[in-house]
């Protein structure tokens, strides 16, 4: 598990480093931002800042991360960083490409970083228009499943069940009744070349990922679960526990679509039981047994549905079509 | 009857006292509670239809379509939630439809500030929306029945305007009206012209050149009239609850030579300062501008005909005076008015005890124009 | 009027008990406010929160600069924030520390120390200090009796579970009894008026 | 003319180490310098993957992530000497 050092050597550090220790200087996302103790964004921005490198532009959307790591007159941040408002981060971003090719400058990479609820909610329009343009610019959303920084209000990404402050349990009503969006399809379908499902438990193939993505000329997008020890009810201590069992039980997959291509990085053939993970968790202490046989139907179906994609299903290996030619030129 | 409750908690309960048909809502800062404790009410089953859309601009666009359709609609945001509904709120005006809407005041980016000042809701003074602002929690409650009485019977959705932090998180006594009392003063809603298959007409429609101000005409007139159903509502409720409300509050301002005036919770610091200043035998008083549109010029006027006025903007109109100043000092014209403007306390600065003593001061010599509260600003600002 | 300020971090439940305070002063007929420090829903940093009480209605809408009493939940704040700043001459400082009143070398003439966190942590798997920090203002202030902030726990911690509702409750009263210095004697309870005019 | 910024990395200004309850201590000699701990420290400062790691208490929040996720169970949380 190679957290890959920014790779930095032989340049000068000015002002870029300086920290009260040789730990504190490492990353490239900087320590003494106000994230809760075991907050799973927080390490998202690490793994992901530190596998770019320095030579890119983080554009990010009002969030948590946003707040816990810009504070006046302090930032967490050690690469070029913008921040306007909650819902236009794509077109921000979009912007400061299009300025930097019109400089000529055609290597810093502008990447978004951004929470569930710009991504999936207030922000996706602005999102499916830069996907549409086919700006090139690296799209990654930490995904904790609510708005946390409001203090753990249901967003897109809220999974079906979950209890949130919008939606609260009653004696007519008990926690969310839709399911979540899913935002990689969603995403994919506008035909990008890159989407990648991922988590901030499993860094190798995280940093496999956010390498691939930042390959791609044009857009690309990454969701990663990242698990909210405040929002979601549980100890920052289990915060990566909880990941891992989140794809351990079929409630989050490690997949790819390359090109509209899915590709199963992780394959829970036997998950754990449910009860496992959702035990953990405060925002699923009310579930009725109904409910929770409805989440388990969900997950299978969603196993079967990506196994069915990635072309992995028994009924599908026996006669599986030949490599099909790209339609669009990439 | 009294409780002891946070303020965005409470609001929920007068709101739902009006029976809410339709509610949609975003969570921001300083109304998140508020949002919240109107979710438990529909999961609960007190609120029949509650929207969590992703975005406050689909919130009053929810409320434009439910309230067409018959609803009694209701929702709440503040800050950059409220500048996010700039468009659609000139529609809902526009549309003549009446939704409630309680705003959270709370300062405007950049840079991010969550905390209280008026510049959201002084930035949306234009839009056609009845502006109601409250001193303290119990105004609030209080003006929440009364600004479905007023929005339904003219046609013009109403904001109700509660200083974010300072009243939104006041925990503090407030006499909670029951439903049975809220149904007693509040009519049914009836749109005259539902979405209804029985009755197909089609609303927001496209006026050329020779319709288009005719309509906005009929606004203007109706925002007018607007000021006889607000002193209406305020006779009614005061009959009920022994809170008469108005369009302004004065407090010892008939023999004040000196008075400083504003919108919200800093004129109740205002007139703990007048009582402080009174005993010591000054002269002072207090305004209270409850209802900043439709404008009250008469009542204004009337009120501060020959006097030192200090208007409190905890707003801005960058590269104009301030905006409410600007109004009082137009309705104070030719009147033998004295008009200061002081505008500050923004982000969170707030405007206290200790300014409001130095304003009185300043308002002896005056009329001067300047900011209030300013710290050292320089060197925090080198950052 | 008194006005207390409470310290503490986030997460610590300083807001609740600034408005444990008010409720508690409401059963006893008085007029009281509570508003907290304000900031992003985050655990950790120190935050405040401000509690006002007084005989007759008041219309304040600021912080509390000048404080009667303050109440510090977390002592590992104190060498970032001057928990002491604008301290009325005679106020009262209540901190939950191992150290002597005298070690801490706080600015301020009356400082009291107690050991809540042990009590906390007896009760509470958390770190949850504002109940236990409630019976030590009690008992050194008086300002309110044991008997309303318990009341008041029991009213407005309601969604809790039981159990740990009673652990708050007895929590307090622990804390209440450990300190040892007597209360001044408290003010007879003035009877609730009915409705409250506003100007 | 103030433009709203801030000059990179600041925030280690901000020395949260004070907001811990429990601290974690490694036991150097049980551990397997796997680089577990140093990759999912949400606040990064356990020092160099394949090392055995030097914690920052300066910075750390006390959360015992480190602790849960070590496979060999070589760092254990120990409540912080409040004065």
């Amino acid at each position: 598990m190679d957290n890959n050092r920014a790779a930095q050597s032989g340049d000068e550090r000015i002002g870029m480093w300086d920290g009260m220790s040789k730990q504190s200087e490492m990353h490239l996302f900087a320590p003494g931002h106000s994230g809760c103790p075991g907050c799973g964004p927080s390490n998202v921005l690490i793994q992901v800042c530190d596998t770019l490198g320095k030579d890119i532009v983080v554009v990010q959307a009002t969030g948590c991360m946003e707040i816990t790591s810009t504070q006046y007159p302090q930032t967490a941040w050690r690469v070029p960083y913008i921040h306007s408002l909650f819902q236009n981060a794509p077109a921000v971003a979009s912007g400061v490409s299009r300025a930097l090719k019109a400089q000529g400058n055609d290597h810093t990479k502008v990447v978004v970083i951004a929470g569930d609820g710009s991504t999936y909610d207030i922000g996706f329009g602005a999102l499916s228009g830069m996907l549409e343009r086919g700006d090139d610019v690296l799209y990654v959303c930490y995904d904790n499943q609510l708005y946390a920084n409001t203090g753990v209000q249901k967003s897109g990404a809220t999974p079906y069940g979950a209890a949130t402050t919008t939606t609260t349990v009653g004696s007519v009503h008990r926690g969310k009744e839709t399911e979540r969006k899913p935002i990689a399809e969603i995403v994919a379908a506008h035909g990008i070349a890159y989407v990648a499902s991922a988590s901030v438990a499993y860094s190798a193939d995280l940093q496999n990922k956010v390498r691939k993505a930042n390959a791609v000329k044009g857009p690309s997008f990454l969701v990663v679960d990242s698990p909210c020890c405040l929002g979601q009810g549980f100890d920052g201590g289990i915060t990566m526990k909880v990941a891992k069992l989140n794809v351990m039980s079929r409630l989050w997959f490690l997949y790819e679509i390359e090109n509209g291509k899915f590709k199963l990085n992780f394959n829970p053939a036997n998950p754990k039981p449910l009860q496992e993970v959702l035990g953990l968790q405060k925002r699923f202490r009310h579930l009725s047994p109904g409910q929770i046989e409805h989440i388990q139907k969900q997950a299978d179906a969603s196993y079967n549905a990506l196994l069915e994609k990635a072309g992995l299903l028994e009924s599908q290996k026996s006669f599986s079509s030949p490599e099909k030619p790209l339609n669009t030129p990439k | 009857m009294i409780k002891t409750v946070e303020g965005a908690r409470v609001l929920a309960e007068a709101a739902v006292a009006c029976r809410l048909d339709v509610v949609a809502c975003y969570p921001i800062t300083p109304t998140t509670h508020l949002t919240e404790e109107l979710n438990q009410f529909y999961a609960d089953g007190r609120i029949p239809e509650y929207l969590t859309v992703e975005a406050e601009f689909s919130a009053i666009s929810a409320l434009i379509g439910a309230s067409a359709a018959g609803a009694r609609t209701f929702t709440t945001t503040g800050g950059q939630g409220l500048l996010y509904m700039h468009e659609p709120l000139f529609s809902a005006a526009g549309m003549r439809l009446p939704i409630v809407m309680l705003v959270g005041n709370r300062a405007v980016s950049s840079p991010l500030n969550i905390w209280n000042d008026e510049q959201d809701t002084i930035s949306q003074r234009d839009t056609g929306w009845i502006q109601i602002y409250c001193r303290n929690n119990q105004e609030a409650v209080d003006s929440i029945p009364q600004a479905f009485y007023v929005a339904e019977k003219i046609l013009l959705p109403v904001m109700v305007c509660v200083d974010g932090h300072y009243l939104t998180h006041a925990v503090e006594q407030v006499d909670v009206p029951d439903e049975k009392l809220v149904q007693g003063f509040l009519p049914p809603y009836k749109y005259p012209l539902k979405l209804d298959p029985q009755n197909p007409v089609s609303l927001g429609v496209y006026a050329n050149p020779t319709h288009y101000q005719t309509f906005r005409e009929d606004v203007v007139a109706d925002m007018e009239a607007a000021k006889e159903i607000l002193v209406e509502a305020g006779k009614k409720w005061g009959k009920l609850t022994g809170r008469e409300y108005g369009l302004i509050n004065a407090y010892k301002v008939k023999d004040a030579d000196r008075v400083l005036l504003s919108v919200g919770s800093v004129m109740d610091n205002v007139v703990m300062v007048v009582d402080e200043l009174r005993e010591k035998g000054e002269k002072v008083g207090a305004l209270h501008l409850r209802v900043l549109r439709p404008f009250p010029r008469e009542e204004i006027a009337k009120a501060l005909e020959g006097k030192k006025v200090g208007v409190i903007d905890r707003d801005l109109s960058i590269g104009a005076q301030a905006p409410i100043y600007l109004e009082i000092a137009e309705a104070l014209n030719g009147k033998g008015a004295q008009v200061s403007s002081f505008y500050g306390g923004l982000g969170g600065r707030g405007v206290k005890r200790v300014h409001i003593r130095e304003l009185f001061e300043k308002l002896r010599k005056g009329p001067v124009k300047q900011w209030i509260t300013t710290e050292p600003p320089k060197a925090a600002m080198k950052g | 009027m008194k006005e207390i300020r409470l310290h503490g971090r986030a997460g610590q439940g300083m807001v609740t008990g600034a408005e444990l305070i008010a409720l508690a002063a409401h059963y006893e007929g008085k007029h009281s406010q509570a508003f907290p420090f304000f900031g992003s829903e985050k655990r950790g940093p120190p935050v405040e929160a401000y509690c006002r009480i007084d005989d007759k209605p008041f219309l304040i809408h600021e912080e509390i600069a000048q404080p009667d009493v303050v109440i510090v939940g977390d002592s590992s704040i104190l060498d970032a924030v001057d928990v002491c700043k604008g301290l009325r001459a005679d106020g009262v400082v209540i901190v939950n520390s191992r150290k002597s009143a005298s070690d801490l070398r706080l600015n301020a003439k009356n400082v009291y120390t107690v050991n809540a966190t042990e009590v906390a942590l007896n009760h509470f798997k958390k770190l949850i200090l504002n109940t236990v920090m409630l019976g030590a203002f009690c008992k050194v202030t008086g300002i309110v009796r044991l008997a309303s902030v318990q009341k008041a726990i029991r009213e407005s911690l309601s969604s809790l579970p039981a159990p740990l509702i009673e652990a708050n409750v007895k929590a307090i009263e622990e804390v209440y009894n450990l300190m040892a210095c007597s209360a001044p004697a408290a003010k007879a309870p003035v009877v609730a008026k009915t409705g409250r005019k506003r100007k | 003319m103030i433009i709203p910024h801030a000059k990179p990395g600041t925030s280690v200004q901000n020395i949260t180490g004070e907001w811990k309850a429990y601290m974690p201590v490694v036991n150097g000699d049980k551990c397997i310098k796997c680089g577990i701990c140093q990759n999912f420290c949400p606040e990064g400062i356990m020092g160099e993957v394949k090392r055995i790691p030097e914690i920052d208490y300066e910075y750390c929040k006390g959360c015992s992530v480190c602790a849960n996720e070590c496979p060999v169970k070589c760092i254990e949380m120990r409540r912080v000497e409040q004065d």
